[in-house]
C-alpha cells in the first residue's frame, strides 16, 4: 500500500473542559476517499479543521508525507496543497462569483487584479463543476445550493494534494451530486487525495474506499466503504434503526388546515395551489431555484406576494406579516440556519426559546425559570449534544444547531409546521428523532408542509408530494405509489432541457 | 494689543445689490448673538439689507461663506473671525474681488480692511486680572477655566491676564485648565479644581458661561469667600454681578460693536469714507455699575 | 445579577467565585481599578468622599446618556442625537417654564416627553423610513440643534425650580447620581427580565432570526430610539438642573462620550451584546480620567493625548484579559 | 466603470442605459439632482459657474477625507479620528517651515507623512491590539488633538508655500478641486482595481471567509487606516492651504461630515458595500446643502434644522428608490 500524503496521529483536541478530539489517527492516500463518519458532534468537523490549520491539534501529530509538520495557520496547510470544503459556507456575498473563486489567490500584476486571469481560472473551475453562473454577478445573490457549488469550485481550483469535504452534499440536488462526484472520480484518478463527510449514506458506497467511524470524539472503528449501511449505521449510533423513514400517517387526514390559493409573486413563483389537511405531511419536491423556498417564505409571510391567498382554517392570513402567521399556528425552520435561524453568539437556551419567550411572559417580564425548564426538557427529547444550555450556539455541531431551530416550534406547539430542508446536516439517529416530532405533531392533528431536496426523504416522509417545477406547481403525486422517476419527470416539466443545471432562480 | 489698522478707505462699493454680508464667528454664545442683534437693528435703522452667516466657530466654513460672499458680488463684508490667520486668505480673495472688508471684534492678520472695529481681548484679560487681584486683596491661590484650547479669545484673553497677574507676586495660579466655554464643564472643571485647591479664593474664566458654572460648582461660597470674575457681560453674567455671586464681568458692549460695524458699512456702500478703526469700549462690570448694563 | 442574554451556567458557584466571575465579565473594571489605584498614588486629594461623590455626580450626565445608548447598540444601532436631544428636552421645559408658565412638574414631563418625541421620531424613520441609523440620528442630531437655538434664540434660559431639583441635593443625596442609579438599573431591568430587552438582544444578534421568530422588529426598533430619547430627555434635566438653565450647546460632543461609554464597557457595535454594569463602568472611567487629570493639574493640551492613552490601554487591557481567559 | 462589488451583468447595453443604471446604483444621487434643481428655483445664483466651482472647493476637504473614510468603512470599520489627524498633519508640515525651516517639498511630505503614520498607530491598534476601531480611532481622535494642540501651543502657524499651492488656483485650475478628484481616482482605483481593495471588500463582507481563505486580513486593516491617515494628512493640507495657516481646533467635527457622505453615498456601515463615486456624491451633497442655505440666506438656527430634513430625504429618497427598484 503506498504511503499517506497526511496522517493525523493520535490527535487530541479540547475545548476548555471538553474533549472533543480523543487519540484519533486518519489516514489519508493517494487516489483515495477517506469518508468520517459521525454522529452530529461527534467530532468530524473538529478533525478535519486540524488537517487545515484553523486548530492546532493538543495532543498527537500531524505527519505530511510521513515528515511531522505543524500546521498554524491556513496559508501552512494549503502551501502543503491541502484544500477544504467547510460545512459552512465561506462566501464572501458581495464579491463577485470569480472573485470567490479565487479568494485569497487573486491573480495579480503589481498588485493589480488580473482580471483575465482570474475569469479564465474562475470558469475553468465553475466549468469542471459543471455550474453556469455568471461570474459576475454578486454570490449573495445565489441560492444556496449555487453558493455551495461555487465554495466547491473554489477549492477544486485550488489543484490541492488533499482536498477535504465536509458535507459537500447537503445543500445539493441529484444532478449536481453527480456532477461532484464524477469531479471526485477524476481527482482519484490524478492520485488526489480526499476526506469525505456526509450524512448521506448511499454516498459512502458510491464514492468511498474506507470510512473511519467515530463516537463521541473517539474512534470507533474503521470499516470498507461497502459495509453494509445497517452496519454503518450501528457502528455510528450504537444501535439499530429499523426504519429510517417511520412515516405514520393517520387513517384519516382531518379538516383542511391550510389552504394556498393562486399564490404568485412576480419573478418567484406563479399561480400556485395546494391544501394541507390536519394529520398530513405535504412534500415539496423540484429542483434547486424551483422556487420551493419562496413559496414557503410567502406562506409564512417572511415575504410578501404579488396576488393570491393564504387561509388557516378558512381565515385569510394578512400578507407579510410573520407575527400573525405565528399567532395561527405556523412555524418554519429555514433552509439556511446560521443567517436566517439562529442567533449565533446567544445561547442554546435563548435559541431555543426565541419564538416563545413573549407568548410566556407575565406582565412583559421573561419567565427565566420555566425557560430554562422548557429548554432543557426540548433540548434532551431532541437529544442536543452541548455543554449546557448556557453555551453560545456558535460552538454547537451543525446537527445540533439545526435541531434547537426545530426545537424551537415545538415549544411553540406549532400546529401547521413549515420545514425548508429540515435535515440538512443531520445525522440518521437525528434524522429519525425528528422524524418521530413530525409524526408528533400529526399525530396531534397538525399538519407539515416539507421542502426537501432528498428525493428519498420526500417520498419516505411526506403523504402527498407537491412538484414545482421553475416556479409553478407541475403536479401532486401521492407518496406511496410514486417513485423518484415519477417526482423527476413532473420538476423538469417546466424548464428547457439545457437549463437543469444552472437555471436561474429569478427566471420568470 | 495686537491692533492692526487695515483701512485704506474709500473702496468704492462692490456691485450688486447694496446687500452687507456679515459672518460671524458663532450664534451658539450669547455674545456673539447679541453682537447679531446691534447688528440687526442699526441695519433695519439705516435700512441696509444684511445677510448673516453663521461659521459655527469653523475657520473653513468661515472660508466658505466668505467664498460664497464674492460669486453672490455683496457690497460690503463684515466678518468676525473664528481666527485672525485662518481668515486672512479669505479677506485676500474679497480684496482681489474689489469687496470691501471690515473686521468686527477679531482682527485679521494680513488682507486689508476698510475699518476694523474692536473691543480688545488682550486688554480685556489685563483688566480682569486686575480686578481679581482687587477683590481677593493681592493675595491667595486662584483658578483659571480656560475657553477651547486654541481657540483666539482663548489665548488673548489668557495673555492678557497672564501678564498682567504675573505682576501681582502674591497671587499664585494654583490650577489652569480647560472647560471648552461650556457653563457645564465649567461646574464639572471647578468642582474638581477646588477639590484639590481648598484654599483657593479666586477664580478667573475665559467666558461668563464658565463662570456661571464655577459659581454652581461653590455654592454659597461664591462671591463671599471666592471670587470670580467672568467675561464677555451676557445677560445671565450681568446678572450674576447683580446677584453678587459674580464678582465682575468683563463687558465688551457686543451688541455696539455689531451696531458701529453696520454703520461703517453704510458709509462704504453710499461710498463714503469709514473710519479705520472703531474702538468700543471694554468695560468691567461689578455690583457698582452693573445697573448702567442691565 | 447578570444584564446579559448569556445565561449564567448551571453549576452552583460560591459569592466569592461569582463576584470574582462578575468583575471579569464587566468590561473595564479592571482598567478602571488599576486607574484609580494609580490616580490614588499620585494624590491623595483623589480618593476622598467629596472627591468621590464628585465624579459620580460628573458621570451622571453621560452615564444616563450611556444607559439609553446601551439600548440601541444592543440592537446593532447608534444614536447620534441624544446630547442634541437632551439639550432640546431641557431647552423646551425651560421655555415652557418661563415663557408659558407651566408648573414645574409639568415642565419635568415636557422634559422628558420631548426627548421620547425626538427619539420616536429617529425610531420610526428607521424602522418603517429604513433610513440607517446613523444617518437618521445624525439628521436628529442637526435638528433637535436647531430647534434648541430657534426655541432658545441663542440664549440660556432659566429652569424651573422642580427641574433644578435633579441637579441638587435632597435629603444630602446628590440627585444626579440618584438619577443615574435611577436610570441604570431601570436599563439592567429592561434588558435583562423584560420581552423588549430580550427581543432587543435577539434583533441585534440576527435581525433575521428575529424576525422570523415573530419577533415585531420594527416595533422594538421605534421602543429603543423612544428609550434612548426618553433617557436623553433625563440627562438634559439633570445638565440643565445642576445649571439651573438649559444652555443652547449643552450636551454638545456628549453622543461620542456615550457611545465610548457603552462601547468601553464591552458592547460590540456589531449589535447582539452589551449590559448596563458594563455601561456604567465605561461611564465612570470616563468621568475618572477626567477627574484625575484636573486633579494633577495636567495641561490642558496634553489632557487629551493622555485621555486618549488611557482609554485606549483600558479597553485593550479588556481585550488582553480576554484573549488569555480563553 | 463601477467602482463596486457589483459587476454589470454580461448582456450588452446601450451606452444610455448604461448611463441610467449606473445613476440608479449611485445612491443619493437621484436626491442630489432634485436637491440642485430645487436650489436653482430658489435662487438662480446657485447656478452659476464661480458657484458651482465655490461648491467645489467646499467640498473638497470632506470629500478627501470621506475618500479615505470609504477604506475604513468597506471594511466594516470607522474612524473618529480623520478631523484631528488632518489637524495634526498640517501642523506639524506647518512646524516643519516655520521652526526647522524645512524646503516646502518636504514640508508637504511631512503632513502627508504625520497623517499616514497616525493612521497606522490606529491600524496597528485594531489589527494586531484587537481593539474596536470606535476606541482605537476614538484615542487617536483624542491623542491628535492634544498634539496639535502641543506642537502649536495654541497658535494658528503659517504653512509653507508650497502647502498654500493646495489651496490655490494653479493655472485658474482651484487646486482643492484637482486634490479631490485626484483623492477620489485614487480611492476608486484602489478599490476596484487593486488587490488590496478586493481584499477589503473580503474582509467587509465576510471575515472569516477572508481569513479561511488566507487574505492576510490584519495587514489589510493596517493598510486600510494607513490610507485613511494619508488622505486626512492631504485633507489637512489643502484645509490649511485655503487658509495659509495650521489652526489648533482645525477640522474638528469633520469626522462626522466624512462618514455621513460616505453613507449618504450608500455604503453600510456593516461593511463590505461603498463604493468612490458615491462618496462623492456625498460628499458633494453636503456642500451643495450649506452652499444653498447660506445663499439663501437661512437664519443660522433654522440652518441646522434644514440640514437634518434634507439629509433625512435625500437619503430616505434612495432607500425608497430602491425598495420600489427590486
Ligand atoms: N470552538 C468550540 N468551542 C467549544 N466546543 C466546540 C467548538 N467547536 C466545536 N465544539 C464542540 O465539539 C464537538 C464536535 O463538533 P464538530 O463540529 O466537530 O462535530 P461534527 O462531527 O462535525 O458534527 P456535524 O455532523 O453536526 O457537523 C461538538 O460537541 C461541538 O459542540
Ligand atoms: N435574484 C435573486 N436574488 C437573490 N436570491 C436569489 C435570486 N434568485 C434566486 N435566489 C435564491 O436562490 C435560491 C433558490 O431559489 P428558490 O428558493 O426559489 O428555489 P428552491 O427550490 O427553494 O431551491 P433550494 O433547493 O436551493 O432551496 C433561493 O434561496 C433564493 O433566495
Ligand atoms: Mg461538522
Ligand atoms: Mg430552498
Amino acid at each position: 500500500m503506498t504511503a499517506p500524503l497526511l496522517r493525523l496521529d493520535h490527535v487530541t483536541k479540547t475545548f476548555g473542559p471538553v474533549t472533543v478530539i480523543d487519540d484519533v489517527s486518519v489516514d489519508v492516500l493517494p487516489g483515495r476517499v477517506q469518508v468520517l463518519l459521525g454522529e452530529n458532534g461527534a467530532g468530524k468537523s473538529t478533525l478535519i479543521k486540524m488537517m487545515s490549520g484553523i486548530y492546532q491539534p493538543d495532543g498527537g501529530r500531524i505527519l505530511i508525507d510521513g515528515n511531522e509538520t505543524h500546521l498554524p495557520t491556513v496559508k501552512a496547510a494549503e502551501a502543503h496543497g491541502i484544500a477544504t470544503i467547510h460545512q459552512e459556507l465561506n462566501l464572501v456575498p458581495q464579491l463577485s462569483v470569480a472573485e470567490n473563486i479565487m479568494l485569497g489567490r487573486t491573480p495579480q500584476k503589481l498588485g493589480l487584479v488580473d482580471r483575465s486571469s482570474l475569469r479564465r481560472h474562475a470558469s475553468a473551475a465553475l466549468e469542471r463543476i459543471g455550474l453556469r453562473v455568471p461570474l459576475d454577478r454578486p454570490v449573495g445573490t445565489l441560492g444556496v445550493a449555487k453558493q455551495q457549488l461555487v465554495e466547491i469550485a473554489k477549492a477544486l481550483s485550488q489543484q490541492a494534494r488533499i482536498l477535504i469535504l465536509d458535507e459537500p452534499t447537503a445543500a445539493l440536488t441529484g444532478t449536481e451530486i453527480d456532477q461532484l462526484f464524477s469531479v471526485v472520480e477524476d481527482l482519484r484518478a490524478d492520485q488526489v487525495g480526499m476526506v469525505f463527510i456526509s450524512h448521506h449514506l448511499d454516498e459512502i458506497a458510491r464514492i468511498g474506499d474506507t470510512v473511519t467511524v467515530l463516537r463521541d470524539g473517539q474512534f470507533v472503528q474503521e470499516v470498507p466503504a461497502d459495509t453494509p449501511e445497517n452496519e454503518l449505521i450501528r457502528l455510528m449510533v450504537g444501535r439499530d434503526i429499523e426504519d429510517q423513514f417511520p412515516r405514520r400517517a393517520p387513517e384519516q387526514p382531518g379538516d383542511v388546515l391550510l389552504s394556498v390559493e393562486g399564490l404568485s409573486s412576480e419573478g418567484h413563483f406563479e399561480d400556485v395551489s395546494f391544501e394541507v389537511r390536519a394529520g398530513e405531511v405535504l412534500g415539496i419536491a423540484g429542483l434547486v431555484g424551483a422556487g420551493r423556498t419562496e413559496v414557503l417564505r410567502a406562506v409564512f409571510g417572511a415575504d410578501r406576494y404579488d396576488r393570491g391567498t393564504v387561509a388557516v382554517e378558512g381565515d385569510q392570513l394578512p400578507p407579510g406579516d410573520v407575527g400573525a402567521a405565528i399567532e395561527a399556528g405556523l412555524g418554519l425552520v429555514p433552509e439556511d440556519r446560521k443567517a436566517q435561524g439562529l442567533v449565533l453568539e446567544h445561547s442554546v437556551q435563548d435559541n431555543t426559546c426565541l419564538a416563545t419567550f413573549r407568548h410566556h411572559a407575565r406582565a412583559g417580564l421573561v419567565d427565566r425559570a420555566g425557560e430554562k425548564r422548557r429548554a432543557d426538557d426540548v433540548t434532551s427529547r431532541l437529544n442536543v449534544r452541548m455543554a449546557g444550555l448556557g453555551q453560545p450556539i456558535r460552538n454547537l455541531s451543525g446537527g445540533n444547531q439545526q435541531k434547537v431551530v426545530f426545537g424551537r416550534w415545538v415549544l411553540a406547539d406549532t400546529r401547521i409546521l413549515l420545514l425548508d430542508e429540515p435535515t440538512r446536516g443531520v445525522d440518521v439517529g437525528a434524522k429519525v428523532e425528528i422524524y418521530e416530532l413530525i409524526n408528533a405533531i400529526t399525530d396531534n392533528g397538525g399538519a407539515v408542509l416539507m421542502v426537501s431536496s432528498e428525493l428519498p426523504e420526500a417520498l419516505g416522509m411526506s403523504d402527498r408530494l407537491l412538484v414545482m417545477s421553475a416556479g409553478r406547481a407541475t403536479g401532486v403525486l401521492e407518496s406511496n405509489t410514486a417513485s423518484e422517476d415519477d417526482v423527476m419527470a413532473l420538476a423538469v416539466s417546466n424548464i428547457e432541457p439545457a437549463q437543469t443545471i444552472s437555471s436561474e432562480g429569478e427566471a420568470a | 494689543a495686537c491692533n492692526r489698522g487695515g483701512g485704506e478707505a474709500g473702496a468704492e462699493g462692490g456691485g450688486g445689490g447694496g446687500t452687507v454680508m456679515l459672518s460671524v464667528s458663532t450664534q451658539t454664545n450669547p455674545f456673539f448673538v447679541q453682537l447679531v442683534d446691534g447688528a440687526r437693528k442699526a441695519a433695519e435703522e439705516l435700512g441696509l439689507t444684511l445677510e448673516v452667516q453663521d461659521a459655527s466657530d469653523d475657520a473653513s466654513t468661515q472660508a466658505n461663506h466668505l467664498q460664497n460672499a464674492i460669486t453672490q458680488g455683496v457690497a460690503c463684508v463684515i466678518v468676525n473671525p473664528t481666527d485672525s490667520d485662518a481668515v486672512s486668505a479669505s479677506i485676500e480673495a474679497l480684496n482681489a474681488a474689489e469687496i470691501p472688508v471690515i473686521a468686527v471684534d477679531r482682527n485679521a492678520t494680513s488682507g486689508e480692511l476698510v475699518s476694523y472695529i474692536a473691543s480688545d481681548n488682550v486688554a480685556g484679560g489685563a483688566q480682569a486680572a486686575q480686578a481679581l487681584a482687587e477683590a481677593i486683596g493681592d493675595t491667595g491661590q486662584i483658578l483659571v477655566l480656560q475657553g477651547v484650547p486654541g481657540a483666539s479669545a482663548t489665548r488673548d484673553r489668557g495673555q492678557g491676564f497672564t501678564e498682567e497677574i504675573a505682576k501681582h507676586g502674591d497671587i499664585e495660579v494654583v490650577a489652569e485648565q480647560t472647560a471648552n466655554f461650556d457653563r457645564a464643564e465649567g461646574l464639572n472643571v471647578a468642582t474638581n479644581l477646588l477639590q484639590a485647591n481648598p484654599d483657593v479664593v479666586g477664580i478667573f474664566a475665559h467666558n461668563d458661561e464658565m463662570a456661571l458654572g464655577a459659581i454652581e460648582a461653590l455654592g454659597p461660597r461664591a462671591g463671599s469667600e471666592v471670587f470670580v470674575v467672568g467675561f464677555d457681560g451676557t445677560g445671565d453674567g450681568l446678572a450674576a454681578v447683580e446677584a453678587g455671586t459674580m464678582h465682575a464681568t468683563i463687558a465688551q458692549q457686543p451688541g455696539e460693536l455689531g451696531a458701529q460695524a453696520v454703520e461703517q458699512a453704510q458709509t462704504v456702500v453710499e461710498g463714503g469714507s469709514p473710519e479705520a478703526e472703531v474702538q468700543v469700549d471694554v468695560v468691567v462690570v461689578t455690583a457698582e455699575n452693573v445697573s448702567e448694563y442691565l | 445579577m447578570t444584564a446579559t442574554a448569556q445565561t449564567t451556567s448551571p453549576t452552583r458557584r460560591s459569592t466569592l467565585s461569582k463576584v470574582g466571575h462578575w468583575a471579569m465579565n464587566n468590561g473595564a473594571l479592571v482598567g478602571l481599578i488599576l486607574l484609580c489605584i494609580g490616580l490614588f498614588i499620585a494624590t491623595p486629594a483623589f480618593l476622598t468622599i467629596p472627591n468621590i461623590i464628585n465624579i459620580g455626580i460628573q458621570a451622571a450626565v453621560v452615564a444616563i446618556l450611556a444607559f439609553g445608548m446601551t439600548f440601541v447598540i444592543v440592537t446593532a444601532g447608534i444614536d447620534l442625537s441624544v446630547g442634541s436631544v437632551a439639550a432640546l428636552g431641557a431647552m423646551v421645559s425651560a421655555y415652557s417654564f418661563a415663557s408659558l408658565n407651566l408648573p414645574g412638574i409639568l415642565t419635568v414631563v415636557v422634559g422628558l416627553g420631548v426627548g421620547m418625541l425626538a427619539g420616536s421620531i429617529s425610531g420610526l424613520a428607521i424602522a418603517y423610513g429604513k433610513l440607517p441609523a446613523f444617518i437618521a440620528t445624525l439628521a436628529m442630531m442637526s435638528i433637535a440643534r436647531g430647534l434648541t437655538l430657534v426655541v432658545s434664540n441663542g440664549t440660556p434660559i432659566d429652569t424651573s425650580d422642580t427641574v433644578n431639583i435633579f441637579g441638587s441635593r435632597v435629603a444630602g443625596i446628590p440627585v444626579p447620581i440618584f438619577a443615574m442609579v435611577l436610570a441604570g438599573v431601570v436599563c439592567w431591568f429592561i434588558l435583562s427580565r423584560t420581552v423588549l430587552g430580550r427581543s432587543m438582544y435577539a434583533v441585534g444578534g440576527n435581525i433575521e432570526a428575529a424576525r422570523l421568530s415573530g419577533i415585531p422588529v420594527k416595533r422594538v426598533l421605534v421602543w429603543v430610539y423612544a428609550l434612548s430619547g426618553l433617557f436623553a430627555g433625563l440627562a438634559g434635566l439633570v445638565l440643565a438642573g445642576r445649571l439651573r438653565s438649559a444652555g443652547p450647546q449643552a450636551g454638545s460632543g456628549y453622543e461620542l462620550d456615550a457611545i465610548a461609554a457603552v462601547v468601553i464597557g464591552g458592547a460590540s457595535l456589531a449589535g447582539g451584546s452589551g449590559r448596563a454594569t458594563g455601561t456604567l463602568i465605561g461611564a465612570i472611567l470616563l468621568a475618572v480620567i477626567r477627574n484625575g487629570l484636573n486633579i494633577l493639574n495636567v495641561s490642558s493640551f496634553w489632557q487629551q493625548v493622555v485621555i486618549g492613552c488611557v482609554i485606549a490601554l483600558a479597553v485593550g487591557f479588556d481585550v488582553f484579559r480576554r484573549k488569555t481567559d480563553s
